[in-house]
């Protein structure tokens, strides 16, 4: 039986307003998937929620709030893996500083630590114009 | 306009509705900013009521965190009510559950003051 | 102010099963749009309306229900406008021969028609390796 | 499975309950089988209730129709109840509204009888 074969690819401008339309995308991505055992709403939700916090990081570490960058998001799914990657127009940051849970009471610095404990692979690595963040998980 | 909050002084504590389905690096800034005028204006014991909240991110779990420290230092608190259960996973995944009082609905959270 | 500029690109294979995930992404792109004064959940509606009606089109009668193809989807909102772009793998069909109202009690017939009452501009035309329906509206 | 659809006989006519968000090109098959098959028991007095049903497209009416036409050539009729706003106007931009007997809810459509 062939294996769900989808490819979704999003150009919008860099503004926290469309941070709920490339969410919600991932969660229809979610529900549509042919094959998948799990629970269908709790990774509807996650993929909700890595897509938010990694395009959120574009947006306001990366290409600083510029309301006329772009933020492009692909999401692809091949032989059961999903890979998600969110490309930004940055300098870059040492994402390894970022993987451990935060302090308890610190307000920010969560997102990097959910993206790390909702997927199985994360890789963060630079591009013509800026770096990508590469987040997979198997199906 | 970028959230809808109701907001109610009910007597006991300061009862906030976030009427969104989302809680996120797009309108946190929002909800900081409200609580911040509360505190300004004397009040330090907050219920924010999520039931009507479907998604939130780290910045709407931090946005909640500064209220905490805030309503503390001024000897109040913030507690949290109506959590649907995937936005109750967030607090858990985060280890926020041991920070927060979190109470099934609003009125349980006010009788609590 | 900068108006929406919007850019969502879909391959899916060819499968009625994910309309439902293209007819989703058409009404998440409604509800997201910045600037739009009518009423967004007609124009959500609406966008779903045709871009499932198209892919329909394009699975049943151009690809022939074959479940290896592919179906291409693009959506773009650039200055007020919205192209939707449903690209097949088939023949080709006389799109005029359609656009009007279908005989009452006729079991099909209506999708070309219904595309025709919802957009304000639709063509159908040739390209590399099949055609595309592209059906614009103004916003 | 391609549709979770509720029949059961009211008596008067059948009661088949679309339960599902979308009545597309994807399910509408599944609901033109099962009113074959209807027929094929000699029933032809038919209630479609739609209100779960938020999206329809072409095929769905067609679908609908197909069940139309075959249940007044069984001298019976197919009546629809519990239409949504939008799936109402679906009906009225293909003049499918002058077609179809259209009723509040399945009580009233049963009613009708
Ligand atoms: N795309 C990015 N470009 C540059 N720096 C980033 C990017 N994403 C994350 N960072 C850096 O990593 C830090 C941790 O990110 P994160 O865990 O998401 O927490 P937060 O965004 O709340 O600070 C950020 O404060 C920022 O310094
Ligand atoms: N992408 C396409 N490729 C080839 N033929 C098409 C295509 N789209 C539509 N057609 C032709 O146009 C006719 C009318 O289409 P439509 O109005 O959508 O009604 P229906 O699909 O219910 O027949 C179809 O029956 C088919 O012959």
């Amino acid at each position: 039986m062939a294996t769900d074969q989808i490819e979704v690819d999003i150009k919008v401008p860099n503004q926290t307003r469309y941070l709920c339309l490339i969410g919600h995308i991932g969660e229809n991505v979610a529900r549509a998937l042919k094959h998948y055992s799990g629970d269908r709403e709790k990774l509807a939700y996650d993929l909700n929620l890595v897509l938010t916090e990694a395009m959120a990081n574009a947006i306001t570490h990366a290409n600083e709030g510029d309301p006329e960058k772009k933020v492009h998001i692909e999401i692809a799914i091949v032989d059961q893996q999903l890979a998600l990657r969110v490309y930004d127009h940055g300098q870059g940051f040492d994402i390894s500083q970022f993987d451990l849970p935060h302090k308890p009471l610190a307000e920010h610095g969560r997102g990097v630590y959910i993206i790390h404990t909702v997927m199985d692979e994360v890789e963060y690595r630079p591009t013509d114009d800026g770096h990508v963040l590469e987040m997979k998980k198997n199906l | 306009y970028l959230m809808n909050l109701q907001i109610d002084d009910k007597g006991s504590a300061i009862l906030m509705q976030v009427q969104e389905e989302r809680l996120d690096a797009h309108n946190s800034g929002e909800l900081k900013t409200q609580m911040l005028k509360l505190f300004e204006d004397g009040k330090s014991n907050l219920v924010v009521d999520l039931s009507d909240v479907r998604f939130v991110d780290s910045s709407g779990l931090g946005a909640l965190v500064s209220g905490f420290k805030n309503a503390s230092s001024r000897n109040g608190s913030l507690k949290l009510s109506g959590l649907q259960m995937q936005v109750k996973s967030m607090f858990e995944l985060t280890r926020l559950h041991r920070v927060f009082e979190i109470y099934n609905d609003a009125e349980e959270a006010l009788g609590s003051f």
